[in-house]
């Protein structure tokens, strides 16, 4: 397959997490669209490692996953701290911070 | 260890370690027991700000991946500087606002070895953990008040578009690592260069991409909504860190990625850039004065001089870069200055950030006040401060290269945000004071951490030849 | 010896910082010390006039003192005086003594902040004056703001915080592209010769080119002439005169106007000189709009302070003026009358402050008659009015004069449109003078009104006495900036033609059948008067250098 | 090679369905399911990727771990259905709006991704043929224990600080 | 020696203003006066000095010390006598010192304080008076000019409290600051052409310039001048201010407005006739407006009611006289009149004083009448005054306007003779109209009601209101002056009488002893003395007729013209008495039949109200609703405040944008993210 495919793939990935962002009224929700986004890069990673022919591409998702996990437990528990506040996981619900 | 492959990363060590130490000291205190803990960060921060000083002209490399050059090194002394105030203004309001300490502490030290990383990594992956190591830690310092909504609220925003941001900016390394087949800055600069890529929209999508994520962390415009809301609800020195600390590690990196990695690349990027830049430095002052919390304010205000500092980075010469980090000494030392003067008229119920607040504080804080003004003044750009020297030095950048119109949309912008620097100065000095009640007598260390600022300003304002000539020598050994 | 000028008040302030005064109970100690302070620098100005050598052939710059400051820029810590700065300094080092007497019934909070920022005042209008690094004199120039700023904030009146702020935003927004320009020159002048310099001897060499210098020079001007300021940029003067306090006013008149001609005659046109030639008829221009204009709104106010504000800038119109027409007698008129406003608005400003402290307010219609209860400072006031409206004899007169006969050589058709300012100026000045003094007590809070004070006699005695002296032996003072002006005109009429008689139409210009004078004028006689000098046909001459020191 | 191209459009489709269903659903419980399913596609693209490693990893480790640590935050906070939509139809930016532009923005970059790619030379000519794919789990252990020896360390960091900061954030109000 | 006849009255003025109101009115006074008289002593000193020498160079110089030196601008501070200043000194130190001889008494109801701030501002404007006439060039002369003005307007608004005093001396003051306005110009324009402003080297050098045909350099300097004259000398258009400047008190009007400061103007063109001599065209203009100010003036003080006011219209009439004697050529004769004028005019108005203070402050001429078996001393001086000035033979006033006519007529300007003719007639009448109505007739004041009723004129000085009523001056009858203002009366009368006989004219036997003193200074402008070569130098000489060397010729004429002119001075007189003693009905009638005549004579020909409707009010009117609440407030604050309320405005919009939602922030991230990858794909 050409890496061209790959990369559209990775894009409409990346595109949907976006997407996500609006589309949603629930703070996990928003997490998980985070998450579409970085396995869409990771997608990429990968795509152009093998168009390298080293295993860099690989590695680097490692790094991106871990990341990813880290930012998912600090995420989280920044949701289980908000959803103690207000009772809430709409992220509208959060705008005591504005103007 | 002589000349070992660890020379270069004794700094970020030095910090970790002293994160640990921290975080043990705090598991093994038994309750009530009073730990100086903000004693070990400093010492922390110390021994690598005495290790960047010993490793000054060694230009010391670790793994492939990091780099102890002048440049790295002068971020990392404003680093330890940033930190070393910040722990000392923490002082008064840890215990006031009943933080974990040693979480806390661990958490500064954590983000800013993130941010030394930032510095001194020369690979972007490296870059990219240690731009996470900041982030996450800076998150979780922001939404440290977990009793206060608001706290929680400003680190749910900070995290979510934070990690926006980064899944933009490794979208953008993985573009540039499709072209060039490297993460190493060094190598992708010889690769560019060796091809001409000017008309490749794939590396002008990484570069693309890679600007997003830079300019998200420098809350350059139109990145930078989130920065008002996470300054404001952040604890108050908090803010002051991240305006600094989190601003100079990102510049750091841009610097080095843009400067040197993208080099070959700057007529590609500038122009972006420019407009960035003077966006930035418009929105944040315009918008700066309906501001009616310090906080916000300054929030504004400090995305506005990471306007002026991305201005230097346009013009990308030896002077910009130079004007870069004389400016990240000087903001960092008054902007903290400034923000510690607010965490300190704060309480635990209160951050007392309203105009408002302010008002008389001169009769009853007359110290305080002054200090406050003479940091605004500096904030303004006022001579005989660090702020004018500063401005005057990414002017000259500017116009060095005949970029008239950001010096002039700088100096102006400039001029617009005094008058919401003077209405803070209005307030302390020329309303009454009304029936608030009188903020509490100020910690005799953080006093004593604000007089320090106050000095470094003045004489960073007075006397700026040392500091322009180590900036110049920093810059000259890299680039 | 510079050096201390500036420093002798920033000691000063430090000292006053140490003196713990929270409840005001050490007002007297503070106010001694201050007064000592401003009157130690008036004596080293004094020092510095009596060490000056104003012989033509002395040095430009005296008292040079230069150390390298940022070297990486050429930014040098760069000092030195010639005759136009000397003068600036004395009348620097007169006022404020003389501000700070003035506020020792004014200002009664606050006493040590507020000796304070007056000394930093000081000092930096002292800086800017002496300033010979560009560099260092914008540092003086913004940060001369700063004080004033305070000084109109917490102690003015209730309009105080919109003027403060008005004030200095309004000085600022022109003084920054000043920066830039001055960033720019710098550049030039590292890309012309491969150093760095801020230094303004080395900038007067830059060979800049035309379309370069208009741009330079606007943005030198803008900053100046809102300094000044010139119509249309007036607007924030008349609000931060009449909402600062006494002191702050007469600072603020009598010397801080006056950086605006200073930094015209001494940057904007030596450095630009092709572009000072073709802006100059505008600035001509807007000058003599000025000076009509602000007499007629003067003429209406019902203010005191703003009536004497709107004066000032009529008569800063004639400074500009002159320096327009920067030819030896419009640049030594200029400085003349700059020194001669400072003196006579200041005291102006220092007599409606001592009636607005009687009566708390400045409004004329509230006053009348008060030459019963007050007749000396009626006196006072009547001297001082007289030399703001240029009677012959006192101070105003001479720079006017000198002001319009170096601009008539120039263009006369500015002249006669200025000189209706001599109506004015009467008109408005007398006109209030009458309102106030004259006529019969009207309002009983008037009856009783104590006479000058001993210590306001210390305040308004050497201000009368200067605007006559000034009037009378003017060349006590044109003397020792002659050789400065005259330098600074050389160098900027080496670059372009004769500016004489360059309007006069045709009709009007003398026919050359009287012997025209030699370059070099014989020796004027020194006892015989009407010894027939030889009539020197209507030339500027580049070469008239030998002045003749009337020195007898 | 059509093998390849099917298996290519069978993945690449679930991924894709999988990642839409995630922002469609109303559900934060389906939203997960989905993007489980989504990345059990994108493990299949790296087999097709000769990443297997990676693709192990993808289920093990995402799929496995972190999802089940979302559907657990889900479950704890018992907020299974989205709260409905309550606009705040005062505020002058009318809040659908960002929805609206969020939508089009999204297109957009995607569109724009695509152009640029489709710009971009070289990229239609497949990945295979020029260079052999390093897939072995050993040479990656020694790349990752060597190269990215540091950066494996500064991961350490990383985690220990989401760790601990996890904790501050997460643990009860009153200490 | 020179410097010290004008620094002796500036030491009075010192001594006065500083400690003054300490010393008692008998020292203060005292040393006023005995300053002038002996500024006069030493005045006839330096003039006889002055006459010992060779005509050609009579000149003393004092050199005082260089006063501006610019670039190639040098200017001294110099006094200078000659011929000319050396009349001039000795009327302003003789008739100075006589009225302040007078005022030692006239003055005396005044407070210490006020008595010694008279004679301190009396001092002061000698000194500047002495500095104007003795000034060796232009702007020495300027200082003086000033000065005075400046006096004059501080003795105008000598009772301060009265608000029409203190409108009057504004007003004296304003305009004389626009005939200034041009006198500035002229002078610049001076520097420009003669590059010096001395006035011998000015005369010298004008002398090698040939006279204009056109109008040129000198008759717009001259003009300027001139123009400058007008307002200090009081002719058309600026004349106003005279008539109101009689607020002052009278020794003042006496002095200043009448024998010295005023006449600046005439002294100022015969300083300057050089210059004139060379642009005819300016000397038409001052002959023309001379005449016309003449007579105008005239016709308005014929029916004016308020004694001072009738003799302020008197003077202006005289200075027009003074003009056109200028304008024709006629130096001599115009400097002539001035020196005469000073006598007669000063005894009038020391007379009206008197007559004033007998009166307790009445000046309404309407409500006096036969004071003159009263007040004889005041009485006869007062009718030899206006004998004098109505131009009857043998008295000073006809000698100078006789010659002034005489001229007028020989140079051609016959219809200006016309009008100097019908201006004597009009003098000889309107001074006897008040002659008879102040001193003849029935006694029309009323002890119990002797202060001013009048709706015009405000009322009487409240100094001598305050202090008129007790002591001696209590309602008694009118008591004649007493003895210094008595001399001063006496003295003048006398001078009136004897002054003309310094220049008795040849035609009747004198020598014309004043014209051959002066003929060295208007000599001067004589031309062909200098021997120019080529054709502009040549027309010069044969237009430059010396005017001096004119008379003889003309005997016969000259007999004519003082015939017809002492006729017209009788007829005058004549009318006078059957108009307003013995048929006091006429008037009436006349008034009555001609109401709107009358109506406009009375308001001085709405002159103020039409500069007030056409100049002052427009101005005041722009300058507060168009330039200051108009220009200043909306315009150029509006565009500072604007340019304020647009950052503050901008600034609350885009504040809305962050609007707390975190999907709003990330459409802004994604927007910027669109738009730099828009950029690079679309550049």
């Amino acid at each position: 397959m050409p890496l061209g495919h790959y990369l559209v793939l990775s894009g409409l990935l990346f595109a949907i997490g976006t997407a996500g962002v609006f589309l949603r009224r629930n703070l996990i929700t928003l997490l998980l669209s985070v998450e579409l986004m970085l396995n869409a890069v990771n997608l990429a990673f990968v795509a152009f490692g093998r168009q390298w022919g080293a295993v860099d591409g690989q590695i680097i998702t490692f790094f991106v996953m871990t990341v990813a996990a880290a930012e998912a437990a600090v995420g989280l528990a920044l949701v289980i701290g908000l959803f103690r506040h207000r009772e809430s996981l709409n992220p509208e619900a959060f705008t005591s911070l504005k103007w | 260890m002589t000349s070992g492959q660890f020379d270069a990363v004794i700094p970020i060590i030095c910090v970790t370690l002293a994160g640990l130490v921290v975080l043990l000291a705090e598991a093994f205190r038994r309750k009530g027991e009073h730990m100086p803990i903000g004693g070990l960060a400093i010492i922390g921060l110390l021994g690598a700000g005495a290790a960047s000083i010993l490793l000054w002209d060694s230009n010391a490399e670790s793994f492939g991946a990091v780099t102890a050059d002048n440049f790295a090194l002068f971020v990392n002394l404003v680093l330890v500087g940033v930190g070393i105030l910040t722990v000392v203004f923490s002082s008064q309001t840890v215990d006031r606002d009943r933080l974990p300490a040693g979480e806390y502490y661990a958490m500064l030290l954590f983000a800013i070895v993130g941010m030394m990383l930032m510095g001194q990594a020369t690979d972007l992956l490296v870059i990219f953990l240690a731009l996470e190591t900041m982030s996450i830690a800076v998150y979780i310092l922001t939404g440290i008040r977990r009793d206060q909504q608001q706290s929680t609220e400003a680190a749910f925003k900070y995290f979510l578009l934070g990690a926006f941001a980064s899944s933009f900016f490794l979208y953008g390394i993985a573009f540039l690592y499709g072209v060039t087949g490297t993460t190493n800055i060094e190598r992708m600069s010889t690769a560019i260069a060796a091809q001409s890529m000017s008309g490749n929209p794939m590396i002008l999508l990484g570069i693309g991409l890679l600007i997003v994520g830079f300019a998200f962390k420098v809350a350059a415009v139109p990145f930078h909504m989130w920065s008002p809301d996470a300054y404001e609800g952040a604890p108050t020195i908090v803010t002051g860190f991240m305006s600094t600390g989190v601003k100079a590690a990102a510049i750091a990196a841009f610097v080095r990625v843009f400067l040197k990695g993208l080099d070959p690349m700057i007529a590609d990027w500038a122009p972006v850039l420019w407009w960035i830049a003077a966006a930035t430095m418009v929105v944040g002052t315009v918008v700066g004065v309906a501001q009616t919390s310090l906080k916000r304010m300054l929030a504004y205000s400090s995305i506005a001089h990471g306007g002026y500092i991305l201005a230097a980075l346009v013009v990308g010469t030896d002077v910009g870069k130079a004007a870069i980090l004389f400016y990240l000494a000087a903001y960092a030392l008054t902007n903290l200055g400034a923000f510690g003067i607010i965490a300190i008229l704060g309480t635990r119920e209160r951050a007392n950030d309203d105009l408002r607040d302010y008002a008389g504080l001169w009769h009853t804080h007359p110290a305080l006040a002054t200090l406050m003004t003479l940091f605004l003044l500096s904030l303004g750009g006022f001579p005989p401060t660090a702020g004018f020297i500063a401005k005057w030095y990414v002017f000259s950048a500017a116009i060095g290269s005949g970029y008239y119109g950001l010096a002039i949309i700088g100096v102006l912008s400039s001029v617009v945000s005094v008058f919401f620097y003077l209405r803070i100065v209005v307030m302390m000095y020329m309303t009454d004071r009304d029936a608030r009640p009188i903020p509490p007598p100020v910690h005799p260390v953080a006093m004593g951490g604000l007089v320090a600022a106050l000095i470094g300003v003045l004489y960073l304002g007075v006397l700026p030849t040392r500091l322009i000539d180590l900036a110049q020598q920093s810059i000259s050994t890299i680039f | 010896m510079l050096t201390l000028a500036i420093v002798t008040p920033i000691i000063g302030a430090i000292l006053l910082m140490l003196i713990p005064n929270r409840d005001g109970s050490k007002d007297a100690l503070i106010r001694y010390v201050a007064l000592g302070a401003s009157l130690a620098v008036f004596a080293i100005t004094l020092a510095l006039w009596a060490g000056f050598d104003s012989s033509a052939e002395a040095a430009a710059f005296q008292f040079v003192e230069r150390v390298p400051w940022i070297p990486a820029f050429g930014i040098d810590y760069s000092l030195g005086m010639d005759g136009l700065s000397l003068m600036l300094l004395v009348l620097t080092g007169f006022l404020t003594p003389i501000a700070l007497l003035s506020s020792w019934e004014s200002i009664e909070k606050k006493v040590k902040e507020f000796s304070i920022f007056m000394l930093l005042l000081e000092a930096s209008m002292l800086g800017v004056f002496v300033a010979l690094d560009i560099f260092l004199f914008y540092i003086f120039w913004d940060f001369v703001l700063i004080p004033m700023y305070f000084l109109i904030g917490i102690w003015g009146y209730d309009q105080r915080i919109y003027a403060a702020i008005k004030f200095i935003l309004y000085t600022m927004a022109g003084s920054v592209l000043m920066l830039v320009a001055i960033i720019g020159l710098s550049w030039m002048h590292q890309t012309m010769t491969g150093e760095y310099s801020f230094d303004l001897l080395k900038l007067y060499e830059l060979q800049i080119p035309e379309g370069t210098q208009y741009w330079l020079f606007l943005a030198f001007t803008l900053a100046f002439i809102i300094k000044v300021p010139l119509f249309p940029f007036h607007t924030w003067l008349p609000d931060a005169h009449v909402q600062a306090p006494t002191p702050g006013s007469v600072i603020l008149a009598g010397v801080m106007l006056k950086m605006g001609g200073y930094g015209l005659i001494r940057l904007a046109f030596p450095l630009f000189p092709e572009a000072a030639l073709y802006f100059a008829p505008l600035l001509a221009t807007l000058s003599v709009i000025a000076i009509v204009y602000g007499a007629l709104v003067a003429m209406v106010q019902p203010d005191m302070k703003k009536l004497v504000a709107y004066s000032s800038v009529s008569h800063m119109g004639f400074v500009i003026l002159g320096i327009a027409a920067f030819n030896v007698q419009g640049v030594q008129g200029a400085s003349y009358q700059m020194l001669a406003h400072g003196i006579s608005t200041g005291a102006l400003f220092c007599i409606v402050g001592m009636l607005s402290d009687r009566r708390h307010t400045r409004q004329i219609s509230e006053f009348g008659g008060l030459k019963a209860t007050m007749p000396r400072l009626t006196a006072v006031m009547l001297i001082i009015t007289l030399s703001s409206i240029g009677l012959p004899g006192m101070n105003g007169f001479i720079g006017e004069f000198l002001i319009m006969l170096g601009a008539f050589k120039w263009d006369p058709r500015f002249v006669v449109i200025a000189a209706l300012g001599v109506i004015l100026s009467a008109v408005y000045m007398l006109w209030m003078f009458q309102r106030v003094f004259y006529g019969k007590l009207t309002n009983d809070h008037n009856t009783g009104l104590p006479d000058l004070s001993f210590r306001e006699w210390a305040i308004v005695g050497p201000l009368a006495a200067a605007a006559i002296g000034m009037g009378v032996v003017p060349n006590v003072l044109l003397k020792p900036m002659e050789p400065a002006v005259q330098r600074l005109v050389e160098r900027v009429q080496a670059r372009q033609p004769l500016r004489v008689e360059a309007v006069l139409p045709e009709s009007l210009k003398p026919k050359p059948n009287a012997p025209t004078a030699e370059k070099q004028t014989p020796a004027r006689p020194q006892e015989v008067a009407p010894a027939v000098r030889p009539v020197t046909v209507a030339a500027e001459t580049l070469a008239s250098r030998n002045v003749s020191g009337g020195g007898r | 090679m059509a093998s390849d191209a099917l298996l290519f459009y069978l993945f690449g489709g679930v991924t894709v369905l999988g990642a839409l269903a995630v922002v469609t659903q109303r559900n934060p419980v389906y939203s997960v399911l989905s993007i489980i399913a989504s990345f059990f596609g994108l493990a299949g693209l790296y087999v097709l990727l000769e990443a297997p490693f990676v693709a192990v990893a993808q289920i093990i480790i995402y799929a496995g771990a972190i999802m089940v640590l979302f559907l657990f935050t889900v479950m704890l906070l018992n907020a299974t259905r989205e709260d409905a939509a309550e606009w705040d139809r005062s505020h002058p930016l009318y809040r659908p709006f960002a929805v609206r532009v969020g939508g089009v923005l999204a297109v957009l970059l995607a569109l724009q991704l695509g152009w640029a790619l489709s710009r971009t030379s070289g990229l239609g000519v497949p990945i295979d043929l020029d260079r052999p794919a390093v897939s072995s789990v050993q040479e990656l252990g020694r790349v990752l224990f060597t190269d990215y020896m540091f950066a494996f360390e500064v991961t350490s960091i990383l985690i220990i600080a989401a760790m601990v900061g996890a904790v501050i954030l997460a643990r009860k109000r009153d200490e | 020696m020179l410097a010290l006849i004008p620094l002796l009255p500036l030491g009075g003025f010192l001594v006065n203003a500083f400690i003054g109101r300490r010393l008692p009115k008998s020292v203060s006074g005292g040393l006023a006066t005995a300053l002038m008289a002996v500024s006069f002593v030493i005045s006839v000193m330096q003039v006889l000095a002055l006459a010992a020498m060779p005509p050609e160079n009579r000149q003393i110089n004092q050199l005082l010390f260089n006063w501006i030196a610019v670039g190639d601008f040098t200017l001294d501070l110099a006094l200078r006598l000659d011929a000319l200043s050396a009349v001039m000194i000795l009327v302003v130190t003789g008739i100075g010192s006589l009225i302040h001889l007078y005022s030692t008494s006239y003055m005396h109801e005044e407070t210490d304080a006020d008595f010694a701030r008279f004679f301190s501002y009396l001092n002061l404007f000698c000194f500047f008076m002495l500095m104007l006439v003795l000034g060796s060039n232009v702007l020495v002369m300027f200082v003086g000019w000033e000065g005075v003005g400046l006096c004059s307007y501080l003795l105008i608004g000598f009772y301060y409290q009265k608000q029409s005093a203190a409108d009057a001396a504004k007003k004296a003051f304003v305009v004389n600051r626009v005939g200034d306005f041009a006198f500035i110009l002229g002078a610049l324009l001076l520097v420009v052409t003669f590059n010096s402003l001395d006035f011998n080297t000015m005369a010298l050098a004008a002398k090698a310039m040939p006279v204009e045909t056109g109008f040129g350099t000198l008759s717009l300097i001259t003009l300027l001048m001139f123009i400058g004259a007008t307002g200090k000398s009081a002719q058309i258009p600026l004349y106003t201010w005279l008539p109101d400047a009689m607020e002052g008190p009278t020794p003042v009007s006496a002095l200043i407005h009448a024998a010295t400061m005023v006449t600046a103007g005439v002294y100022m063109i015969g300083r300057n006739a050089m210059l004139f001599e060379h642009a005819p065209m300016t000397l038409q203009i001052v002959a023309v407006v001379g005449a016309a100010t003449a007579l105008f003036a005239g016709t308005i003080g014929l029916v004016q009611n308020d004694i001072k006011r009738v003799l302020a219209y008197s003077t202006v009439s005289q200075l027009g006289y003074m003009f056109l004697a200028m304008g024709v050529g006629a130096y001599g004769a115009g400097i002539f009149h001035l020196y005469t004028h000073a006598f007669f005019k000063a005894c009038l108005f020391l007379g009206s004083g008197a007559v004033i203070h007998a009166l307790h402050g009445e000046q309404d001429i309407r409500k006096m009448g036969g004071l003159k078996k009263h007040i004889p001393i005041t009485y006869w001086t007062f009718v030899i005054a206006s004998v004098a000035i109505a131009g009857v033979p043998l008295l000073s006033g006809f000698f100078s306007k006789d010659e002034i006519l005489f001229e007028t007529f020989v140079e051609g300007h016959q219809l200006l003779w016309v009008v100097g003719a019908v201006t004597s007639l009009l003098t000889a009448t309107y001074m006897w109209r008040l002659v008879h109505l102040t001193f003849h007739g029935e006694e029309r004041f009323g002890h119990s009601e002797a202060h001013g009723h009048d709706d015009h004129h405000a009322p009487a000085q409240p100094a001598i209101q305050a202090h008129g009523h007790s002591g001696a001056h209590g309602h008694g009858a009118p008591h004649d002056a007493p003895w210094p203002m008595a001399t001063a009366l006496v003295v003048l009368a006398v001078g009136s009488i004897v002054a003309g006989y310094v220049n008795v004219p040849h035609a009747v036997g004198g020598h014309a002893n004043l014209h051959e003193w002066l003929k060295p200074v208007f000599n001067a402008t004589n031309c062909g003395q200098e021997v120019t070569t080529g054709g502009l130098a040549g027309l010069a000489i044969a237009e430059c007729t010396p005017i001096e060397e004119r008379s003889g010729d003309h005997t016969a004429l000259e007999l004519t013209l003082m015939g017809v002119s002492s006729l017209l001075a009788f007829a005058g007189i004549l009318l006078a008495t059957l108009l307003w003693l013995k048929n006091r009905q006429i008037p009436a009638r006349l008034a009555a039949q001609y109401p709107g005549v009358h109506r406009l004579l009375l308001n001085k020909y709405y002159v103020d109200e039409l500069y007030d409707a056409t100049i002052v009010q427009p101005i005041k009117v722009m300058s507060t609703e168009g330039l200051w609440r108009g220009f200043d407030v909306k315009v150029v604050d509006g565009a500072v405040n604007g340019a304020g309320y647009l950052v503050s405005g901008v600034s609350v919009v885009l504040r809305l944008l962050q609007n707390g939602s975190v999907k709003t922030y990330a459409a802004s991230m994604f927007v910027g993210a669109v738009a730099v990858l828009a950029y690079y794909l679309w550049r």
